[in-house]
């Protein structure tokens, strides 16, 4: 799915409730968020920067 | 009298009019009958808790009528159904207090029975740890000390819970600052089971005075005349700036500690009847009848009054509605106080 | 069936002066004082029977003093006594404050090990009997915010001869506090004779996969009776008895929350700064990665006791109901 | 620059003093009561030249009984009085547990409104003065639990001074505790003359994008200082003082949580049962949605008090720099 | 002597013999030079912390002397330095704890100093609170008299203290139970600065006993040989079965509460050197010397033997190291208790 949801998840590692819920109401592909946290963790502001500038793969 | 004296109450008996006899007696019999029905509702099961006061009515009307009831102040303790009476408190209140009703004026149902608080008649609400009323009582002392009135404040208490350091502290801040309080120790011979010697060693309350550097005064709890004399004369000293007093009004706790108890696993059944001799209303009513100030007539009549007065208490109490939910959360704060 | 008969059912308040008759007749230096423990037994007659058997001077009738039964079973203890203190209800605890926070607890360490204080402060607490303000309290959040203390609460007539004998043979302060409503509501089976329950361990008393829910005393009886309403609704709801409320067991706490992702902490005492507080910030602390849910409290209202009158008792207390509706919210999440 | 030198600068303590001075002037009916604050003005000199200006009859030299001092106090204000009671420190406040939390706390509640306790109760409380157990304690949690009073604890002057105004006016018994390692050390601009701070709003005292910290008292001071090293490293931390501990500004507290994600609480009593766990249940019950990290929390050690000697003390006591280090790893998560 | 009597101590002297009172003064001298030391070490800045007791060393070592040392059991306050000297407490002891050093036995560094604890001794450790070491004495006397031992255990405390209902309700039941407990209250006219007057309404604490059914006496605080003898007597009297006693040494607390008090805004200077008139030190010297019981020479000796042993406490201690922080986690349960 999209947006997977809060806790750990196999391939993105841990997303946290705020992220899994900004992916569901912003429709984010979480895959294509580049993670900047702890390990790598997406975080709510890799999210946020993801939303105000898309990668240009998704900006078509 | 000087400081740290302990002397044996009733010496001058003020003079009492047979009408105030009458009136004493009056509230004495009432409280009675009321605090009867009370054991008969629990039995019924339409009561889950009664703590009596029978026994000690002579003892909370002579003190009651010493003050200037309405003007003085009044930090009660749970057994004070007949001081409470006296102060205006009436059958109704107290019935539906038994009944957790939202129109009983202690707590709008959220104390159980008999934590008396009459805002109208300055009797100010309680709680049930013990003896948290006696530093009240000397903190409105102070407080009317410093505004200069001439009230006074009657605490009472039992004679168990003058083992609390809490008491202790009261009477020696009266003591200090000689403030206008009244310390009313009910001496009833018992703290639930347990005996006063276990509680002091000393023979009386009124000794622990001597200690704390105040008026200390027994008197006998089951007359209410002499415990009107003794009372009147230490409220005219606490009113013309003389300090505080403590008395021992000693009595016997005729029931059970209280609904829940049972009395039998720590007194016997002798005791009990012993000292059911000197109950209050039997001593007041032979006095009264023998010295004429009561005939018989008027005491039956005092008896239907009273009769009466229950029944309608129950009556009504019965028909009262429970407060509401929506009430429940408040008033936790003064903000929130909604009146009626 | 024939074993069940050898092992007697029996209420919880039996429970706990057995454990208390067996902890006397055990060591010499245990005994018991506290208001109205010796001829009349107790008003709740926990005690019942031990002042004939073991006399006046083991079975102590104290002063109507809440801080004298405490600050005098302290100096016992200090002198290799173990003294057992009643407190005759939880809310008459307050007098004996300064003596339990201050000295019973902080013995230990301000000696430097030195000084000891080996006694056990039971009181029964808790609401739902028409007790109102002052014969309704729970206290325990108090006394789990103090190190040097321990603090039990036993749900069921087992754990609490088992806790009990526990906290009598324990070196330090216990502060062992009962559930009154459940004195002779909650019965179950109690072996005669020697065993004891760990000061320590929580216990899962029923295993879920859905949500689970951290309680005791008289709330872990009424959840596992919702977590039996759930199950017949499809919800798997795993029930922790904490028993022991401090120090805790974190580990049973966190692995139940790892294993379900969901969290319900119920207490009957009031929410605000509640010990419910504790359990929450600990799981969303140190659960969070595994949380699939918000972390809920269900608990008493905040207002100042629990009042008297039948339907505001009512509105007051938690009960299965009330819990069940939790559960069911939190399932559906 | 003017303006500036026409408000003056002063400490906490004297701003506490000054809030005093005033409202002794404006209303008669305020006194103050404890233990030396007469000619001697109290042991942190609070009350120096109060006993001067309104003599021993509004200035009262209690004798040494804390339990005497509020339950006087709360009969005084019964009568209509406005006592400010002091407890000379917060870890003395024991004794009087019983009147603050049976009486003062309820009785609002239990007398449906009828009687009301328009009280104030000041403290200093908090470590690293050399205090050992006895006179370094944060006694917040006990009171944050119990409906019917409010908690404040000012962190600056011009909050001291203000908070204390509302506090005495307040008509219910205020718990005004004062982070007494402050008392000298904290100075700031506090205006001479009527104004005051209203009871119950936090304040937003740096706002910042990043990480929410909730402090208050001494540990808000420190809170500042961290938050400006993490500014240097490129961290932007949000800084809330509570200022108002109970009841406490829910919805300061989850705006600033739902701006930045992660929080931290921060407070120098022990960290179990703290303060700290009901504001980090509240953000994981309520915020939930918001996190995008565990809720931290950075607590003294759960020891049974400081320990007095230096390098023990120091080790017990938050400071900015492990305020910092907290931050650090709430940022990097 | 009969139950709640309030007398003029110092009635029937005990033999005294000459070693005993020259080891008496001794304890005192060395108590007083230490406590001088600590003084000038807080002007130095060496230490933070300083609470004395200075004027009483005559009450305390009257009373420790009284006491099989060791055997029987003490719950002290914070002036007790002379008392503790006498039970074994060393200078070096008291230096490390002024300083916080690890070796200190009250608590390891944990506890600020003066609050003693010393259980070779029998010394139970105190905490800053007023009054809370009462009650564990009467739990203390409670235990002996369970096990029908034949010790006493001596608990003190200031004037002031004696306000807090601890100590009522601790009184209260030694006096009940007919416990082996001598109270003892070092009335030094002041709790920090507020007079006796303001804490009582009686004269003496000694005049609270007869409220609570037990001996009281009064005894010149100043006089070791006058508080040796009333504390001997009431000692033997509680070892055998008579009971607690309530004893006031009257003193005066010759320098300011602590070393963050400055006692020049409640006290003239004149009331503190009318007072040092009757310092102990000089009472118990004068005698000594006028009696022939102490040289000149042996005064001096002991002097020079109390200043070696004073430099050689704080030479010890300031090289003694600070506990480990790896320590400071522990131990807050029994089960952590490391024993080096
Ligand atoms: C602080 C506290 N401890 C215990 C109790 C339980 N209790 C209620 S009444 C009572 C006995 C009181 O005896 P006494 O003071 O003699 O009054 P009496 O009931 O005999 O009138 C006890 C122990 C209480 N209410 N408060
Ligand atoms: C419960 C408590 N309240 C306040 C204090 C602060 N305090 C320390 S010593 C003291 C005065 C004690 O006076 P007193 O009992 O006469 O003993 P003294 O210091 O004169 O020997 C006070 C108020 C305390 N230690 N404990
Ligand atoms: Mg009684
Ligand atoms: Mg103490
Ligand atoms: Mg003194």
């Amino acid at each position: 799915t999209l947006a997977p949801a809060a806790g750990r998840d196999r391939d993105l590692g841990f997303i946290s409730p705020v992220v899994a819920r900004l992916a569901r109401e912003q429709g984010v592909d979480l895959t294509l968020v580049k993670g900047t946290g702890e390990g790598g963790r997406i975080t709510k502001k890799d999210v946020l920067a993801f939303l105000a500038a898309p990668p240009p793969a998704q900006a078509e | 009298m000087k400081a740290g004296n302990t002397s044996t109450g009733g010496a001058k008996q003020m003079e009492v009019t047979a009408e105030l006899k009458r009136d004493m007696f009056w509230h004495m019999l009432l409280s009675r009958r009321l605090d009867e029905r009370a054991w008969v509702l629990h039995r019924q099961g339409k009561i889950a808790f009664h703590i009596s006061g029978i026994g000690q009515e002579a003892a909370q009307v002579g003190a009651a009528f010493a003050l200037r009831r309405g003007e003085d102040w009044v930090t009660p303790y749970y057994r004070d159904l007949a001081l409470m009476l006296c102060l205006g408190y009436t059958p109704r209140d107290f019935v539906l207090s038994l009944m957790g009703k939202r129109e009983e004026p202690n707590s709008g149902g959220r104390q159980m029975p008999s934590h008396w608080s009459l805002r109208s008649a300055n009797a100010v609400s309680h709680s049930a740890p013990v003896a948290t009323q006696a530093p009240h009582a000397a903190g409105i002392g102070l407080a009317i000390k410093m505004r200069k009135e001439d009230k006074v404040v009657l605490t009472t208490i039992g004679e168990g819970s003058t083992s609390q350091g809490e008491w202790y502290e009261a009477v020696n801040w009266a003591a200090i600052h000689a403030l206008p309080v009244i310390f009313l120790v009910e001496n009833n011979q018992y703290a639930i089971s347990v005996p006063t010697d276990k509680q002091m060693a000393v023979k009386s309350a009124a000794d622990k005075a001597c200690g704390l550097g105040l008026d200390g005064r027994m008197v006998d709890g089951t007359d209410v005349f002499a415990v009107y004399a003794v009372m009147s004369e230490v409220v005219a000293k606490a009113r013309s700036g003389g300090g505080p007093s403590l008395i021992e009004a000693r009595m016997y706790r005729i029931t059970p500690h209280s609904s829940d108890d049972d009395d039998r696993s720590y007194r016997t059944r002798e005791e009990v009847e012993e000292n059911k001799k000197r109950d209050p209303i039997l001593v007041a009513r032979t006095q009264l009848l023998e010295s004429g100030v009561l005939s018989a007539r008027e005491l039956e009549e005092m008896e239907s009054r009273a009769k009466a007065m229950v029944d309608d208490a129950v009556a009504y109490a019965e028909k009262a509605p429970y407060p509401a939910v929506e009430e429940a959360a408040y008033p936790v704060y003064v903000e929130e106080v909604r009146r009626a | 069936m024939w074993r069940r008969c050898a092992v007697p059912e029996m209420t919880l308040i039996d429970a706990v002066r057995m454990a208390m008759d067996e902890e006397m007749a055990r060591d010499p230096n245990v005994f018991i004082v506290g208001e109205d423990v010796g001829v009349r037994g107790g008003v709740f007659r926990a005690t019942v029977g031990l002042f004939d058997k073991y006399g006046p001077e083991r079975v102590i009738d104290s002063p109507l003093a809440e801080l004298s039964i405490v600050g005098v079973g302290i100096g016992a203890a200090l002198y290799g006594m173990r003294p057992i203190c009643e407190i005759q209800f939880a809310d008459f605890i307050y007098p004996a404050f300064n003596q339990i926070v201050s000295e019973a607890a902080k013995m230990c360490y301000r000696s430097n090990g030195d000084w000891t204080v080996p006694m056990v402060i039971r009181a029964p607490y808790g609401g739902g009997i028409g007790g109102g303000l002052y014969h309704s309290q729970s206290v325990e959040a108090f006394f789990t915010h103090v190190p040097g203390l321990k603090v039990v609460i036993p749900s069921n007539p087992y754990d609490a001869k088992g806790l009990l004998k526990s906290a009598v043979r324990d070196p330090n302060p216990v502060m062992f506090f009962e559930p009154k409503k459940g004195y002779r509501l909650i019965r179950g089976e109690v072996p005669e004779g020697e065993y004891t329950v760990p000061i320590g361990p929580a216990q899962v008393t029923r295993a879920g996969a859905d949500v689970s829910v951290f309680a005791y005393g008289m709330m872990h009886h009424y959840t596992l009776q919702a977590a039996e309403k759930l199950a017949a609704e499809g919800v798997d709801v795993e029930v922790v008895d904490l028993r022991t409320l401090y120090p805790v067991d974190r580990e049973t706490i966190l692995a139940s929350v790892r294993k379900t992702g969901k969290a319900l902490i119920v207490h009957e005492d009031n929410l605000t700064g509640g010990y419910g507080a504790e359990i929450a910030a600990t799981i969303a602390e140190h659960a969070f990665q595994d949380l699939d849910a918000p972390v809920r409290r269900l608990a008493g209202p905040d207002v100042p006791g629990v009042p008297f009158s039948h339907p505001l008792q009512d509105w007051f207390m938690p009960n299965p109901d009330k819990i069940a509706a939790a559960l069911r919210e939190l399932a559906a999440f």
